[in-house]
């Protein structure tokens, strides 16, 4: 039970503040969710490619300064602690990276993870279809193959980022007649402005195209942008799943520093009585889920592979993430249903933010019927 | 003891049902957040043929008196269906200008307000620090001097009243609710009343202002329900409807339980209109329609998340309801006999 | 939207009032758990009968006053505000007496009721079996035909008043084999005393013997003991839980006295701001509670029947008690952990007796699945 | 960094859980709230024989120091057995025991509490108002003149001491956890020490005190989880397993959710025993004991509600704990550095 950092992190963690001091941007960024922010994000992106901060933990082949994870923890404490923009290249960095490290070729890795860490290809997601959210092996998209390559048709939809997005990728199905639902289907990534791919915007409860809808007519993708073997996508996509996303989806760094925001709110407001128990709720919460993942880091780091236990990790942050918002929601009063980025510390539009939480990367229904299943024992059960 | 809508009144809540519905509101309500009021005036005024506003409206000045019980069932409708505008800021008005001694005032304002010529919003202690489409209302009145908080104290205070178009562009706010325009209330203006009577005033206002609300956000509730209830019928996932499952059907049972005795709580402060009754209602109403937003939001998954589905218009007025005219902390305290003291309450 | 009482409703309230007024014992009697205090409490029952105020909405031949449900209502404000002592003999009047109205013969009720309503006779409910929980229909306990009557055997469990009380009613199996579990079931009444009844007493949480285990050895059952036809026992239960059972288990007039009290103390403890909401939502949930009854006797009295609504009152008056009782002890502070009747005004005692309410009477999980299948038409599914 | 409990650790866990599976501690429980302390101190000197009492002795008075960790750990063993007695009390003594200057009460008493020989409550600041177990107590510690709350100033105050049996029947109140035998604290007794020596020495007391109890809830939840996991898992109801309901599997979720992220905050205070640290780890450990056990009953049903049946000597003990060595309030004060001056949470 050891909570300190080596000397060596603890000089890691003094060198990422100081850059960081030096660098964030003094005013919020305009929202990432639009065009303008995009672009300003993409920016911010390449400014910590330049000095190496923006894909910690990859090699420093891609750009990287291979940092362990609890370094990376560590980075993100700095990070979010000092007021930094949120990431744009996130869906990338922490969904097709780790699968690339798994599975990519190592050509791919050359050619892909460079211009990723660098901001200047932002990747989207591609998982979702109209009749497939929670129950994903039901997809329909088709990848059909041709001289070369495939043909990715069909549709897919909620692909965070896409709106903005320079490429995606997703799973399609490849061979249509196979006993179980996620057999034959082949990992695929695509361009987003290549022939046959139409992008419509969707906006979120605010309005803003926070993802799109993206439709596929025979869409040219080349050999080289498969990972891993045709027909065996859902492993691909499952052993990704099960490595440290669990941890990375969403740092406890990025929590810490809201419940600081937050018990700062408290304070300007007189230390009001009423809303005490839930701002303290909201900074125990923080150090809690700090605590829970330097745990499961360390069991990580002793060669335990992390399992279901990433779904109490789910649940946990997405539920403290609505409930941290809401209370500052509450300390702002009628003033509270503001959602602009600029006013009130930005607390309306993480509100609407948090709101996708437990719905998305696995809804927290099925994210409950895993931890009832396989942490607990419980019997299957219709859901 | 019959505690219960008589068939005049279930009668008028299906025809400002039956209105409504042909009116397709979920457009409406889309233009009037774009800064388009054309279609939502238009409405306005119908909602008003009806007779919406005249049941704040004495009958002196072309209303039918106070009806709180009969605004309560039409304001049901209103929140079911989405209905924008300063709908609940122009009965506050009604109820601040029916103060006795504002003969003067409710001589030139009410009668507009009962026909639905006159679109009024308001600025005023218990409300909230925006005036609600202070670029559309024809009339927006403002209380300055007062206390804070309900004010159900009848303190001094002086009325403003300004109309016309503003100068320049409005500064216009994002609600967390799209349809919900907040301005920056005006300052200035002509000088209407001043006086205790504009604190005497401004407290009934807020007492109808509550009501208002209450009813709105448990019409909002009882929509979204319904929407939810509908959805995960049709919806399928593994193989079965959405809705056969038990954690889903047992959220659906906790936000019917929450908004049928939210109900009795609305209707019971009609009919005896104290401030505690009405906190109290205030508070479970929009907490009712709040946890439902967040069950329908959680049951529909990502599609509820958009925008573009009519779901989102519900959602988000069931968030900015809660905020205004007595935080949900502020409404507990004037039930206990606070008076509404709630320093987060007023922001 | 009426809510004015009728001035003989009035005058009624004022009646009540002024007769408790002078005939409420001044301090708690001994908890109604235990055998001196169930005595106490049978005692007070004599008391009230003798001016007629024990069974009010009974028919005067057997003891009542003929009040409709409003006048109930009224009586149980007055009753509850007066801080008269808990009614030992509510299983009976609540449970049985509504059967034996609907299904009973003259015969029975005028042998049955009087004593019922003196307290002269308590009964207890026989209805749980140990494999027969939520899933009542799978009653194992047999009733076989023998000369004049019947003889009992099998188990009860969960016979609340059980360990003290005189009589008790429930389903017992008279056709061993029909095609469905809820079939074959018949309606007896049956003496506790009688040869080939044993009782053991199960002690509650707290040690009180709050139920018992009835293990039944050829008990013989008089055809005069039998309420309805042979083998439509089911349908006779279910009925009478269709009346008003679902007004009266619980009145209003009980929480809007619990409320007071929350309220008072927490004047007492200096209005405690960290407290304020959840004592504020304890006034509101009770005048809710009040005012929802009002409305569905008012249904009722046009005729309505009360249907699955019931459900709706059960989950909320069983959740409301034991968050009003949890607000109670937190306000208590560290003395909340004392249970006993007599201190810290049997807050703790209240809190226990709350925490069965989510399981009897059909657990709210039972209830919730009525509310989705049949107030709100989602479909069957497993549970 | 590393943090994860070592193999000693995680051994000496299971040594102490196997003595306690061993010693039908269930049986236990029950003679001891009946007031027969006969099996319970037997059981008491073979847990000191393990060695859990000198985790908070130094060494110099037979203990092994003060070992925060290893005491968490036991304590979490002690909690999953429900095992009666002033357990935490004990430990609140020898923490107050060790302050510097008070070598003189540390060796008259120290080295009976690291054996097991000596069983100590204690009426301090920040525990409660009743002292647990003062009927079978060898010795009883009360502080007076001391400020309220947890004391973390080092206020002056007086520490008195009383040892032998009681004169008369001792007037014990029943707790919800029939286990906790309450008595009124003695007055008077030897004065054992003065100053601010008496608060430093108290604060410490009540950081162990907090540690202990957080240790000890999380304990309590993680065995109402697992009895209610194993009992939904055989009990049938409707042709089914009641653990296939989807709303029983997604209730034991969410307890798994509560206690697992309460594990870290107690291991974690431990790691720092910082204030701040204590309390979070007290009100998270006892919130999620007690949800479990509102959880554990529903999902038993009636035979959950039955003192026969050893669920119960986990549900009383979740409530009794949440309540004691700071309310969740006053923990939650301390954690926002308010210094646990929540009126509420002193009775």
């Amino acid at each position: 039970m050891d909570l300190t950092y080596s000397p060596a992190d603890q000089a890691f963690r003094a060198e990422a503040r100081s850059w960081l001091d030096a660098h964030v941007p003094a005013g919020s960024l305009p929202s990432l969710e639009t065009e303008e922010g995009f672009a300003a994000h993409r920016a911010w992106e390449a400014e910590l490619a330049a000095d190496r901060w923006s894909v910690v933990s990859w090699p420093t082949a891609y750009g990287g300064r291979d940092c362990g994870l609890v370094r990376w923890l560590v980075f993100e404490e700095e990070y979010w602690a000092a007021g930094a923009p949120g990431r744009v290249g996130q869906n990338g960095v922490s969904l097709l990276a780790p699968t690339l490290f798994d599975h990519g070729t190592e050509e791919q890795r050359a050619r892909i993870l460079p211009p990723m860490g660098r901001g200047e290809v932002v990747w989207a997601q591609a998982w979702s279809e109209p009749e497939a959210g929670s129950d994903l092996a039901s997809l329909r998209s088709r990848a059909v193959r041709t001289a070369g390559g495939w043909l990715l048709s069909g549709q897919k939809t909620w692909s965070s980022r896409a709106a903005f997005a320079d490429r995606a990728f997703g799973l399609f199905r490849s061979e249509p007649d196979t006993p179980k639902p996620h057999q034959g289907l082949t990992y695929l990534m695509f361009d987003l402005r290549a022939p046959g791919v139409t992008v419509r915007p969707i906006g979120r409860l605010d309005g803003k195209p926070a993802f799109a809808e993206l439709f596929l007519d025979e869409v040219f993708v080349p050999d080289e942008d498969v990972i891993g073997e045709p027909g065996q996508g859902w492993r691909v996509a499952m052993s990704t799943a099960g490595n440290e996303r669990g941890l990375t989806l969403r740092s406890p760094g990025r929590f810490l520093a809201s419940a600081d925001r937050l018990a700062a709110l408290w304070e300007e407001r007189g230390r009001d009585p009423y809303t005490r128990d839930r701002v303290a709720d909201g900074v125990i919460g923080a150090r809690a889920y700090q605590l829970f993942t330097y745990a499961a880091a360390s069991r990580f780091l002793e060669g335990e592979p992390l399992g279901p236990e990433s779904s109490l990790n789910k649940v946990f942050w997405s539920e403290y993430d609505i409930a941290l918002h809401e209370t500052a929601l509450d300390l702002l009063g009628p003033g509270g249903e503001v959602a602009d980025t600029d006013g009130d510390g930005g607390w309306g539009e993480g509100y609407v933010f948090s709101l996708a939480g437990p719905i998305y990367a696995g809804t927290n229904e099925i994210q409950r019927d895993i931890i009832a299943e396989r942490l607990l024992g419980l019997p299957k059960g219709r859901r | 003891m019959r505690f219960l809508l008589d068939d005049e009144q279930t009668a008028f809540a299906r025809s400002l049902d039956g209105l409504l519905t042909a009116a397709d509101t979920p457009a409406v309500v889309r233009s009037w957040g774009a800064g388009d009021h054309g279609a939502g005036r238009a409405l306005w005024s119908r909602i008003a043929e009806l007779g919406v506003f005249a049941l704040a409206v004495p009958e002196a000045y072309e209303g039918v008196g106070a009806r709180p019980v009969e605004l309560a069932v039409a304001f049901v409708e209103l929140g079911r269906h989405a209905v924008p505008g300063p709908v609940v800021e122009t009965v506050a008005a009604a109820a601040l200008l029916s103060e006795p001694g504002f003969s003067h005032l409710a001589k030139r304002f009410l009668p507009g307000v009962a026909s639905g010529e006159t679109v009024v919003t308001v600025a005023l202690p218990g409300g909230g620090p925006y005036v609600l489409d202070g670029d559309v209302a024809d009339v927006e009145l403002r209380m300055t001097g007062g206390g804070r908080g309900g004010g159900f104290g009848g303190e001094e205070g002086q009325l403003w009243g300004a109309s016309g178009a503003r100068e320049g562009s409005p500064d216009v706010r994002r609600s967390l609710d799209p349809a919900r325009r907040l301005c920056v209330p005006r300052s200035g203006g002509e000088l209407l009343a001043a006086g205790p009577r504009v604190g005497a005033g401004v407290a009934d206002a807020v007492r109808w202002a509550r009501l208002a609300t209450a009813a709105q956000a448990l019409g909002v509730g009882l929509a979204l329900l319904d929407r939810t209830v509908a959805y995960v019928k049709q919806r399928r996932q593994f193989g079965v409807p959405v809705g056969s499952f038990q954690a889903v059907r047992h959220r659906l049972a906790d936000a019917k339980i929450a908004l049928e005795f939210a109900r009795p709580l609305v209707f019971g402060a009609a009919v005896s209109m104290e401030p505690a009754d009405l906190a109290a209602a205030k508070v479970v109403a929009c907490e009712a329609a709040y946890a439902t937003a967040r069950t329908a939001l959680q049951l529909h998954g990502a599609i509820g998340y958009t925008a573009e589905y009519d779901l989102s218009l519900w959602l988000g007025r069931a968030r900015a309801l809660r905020c205004v005219w007595g935080s949900p902390g502020e409404c507990r305290g004037v039930v206990l006999g606070g008076g509404g003291d709630d320093g987060a309450g007023v922001g």
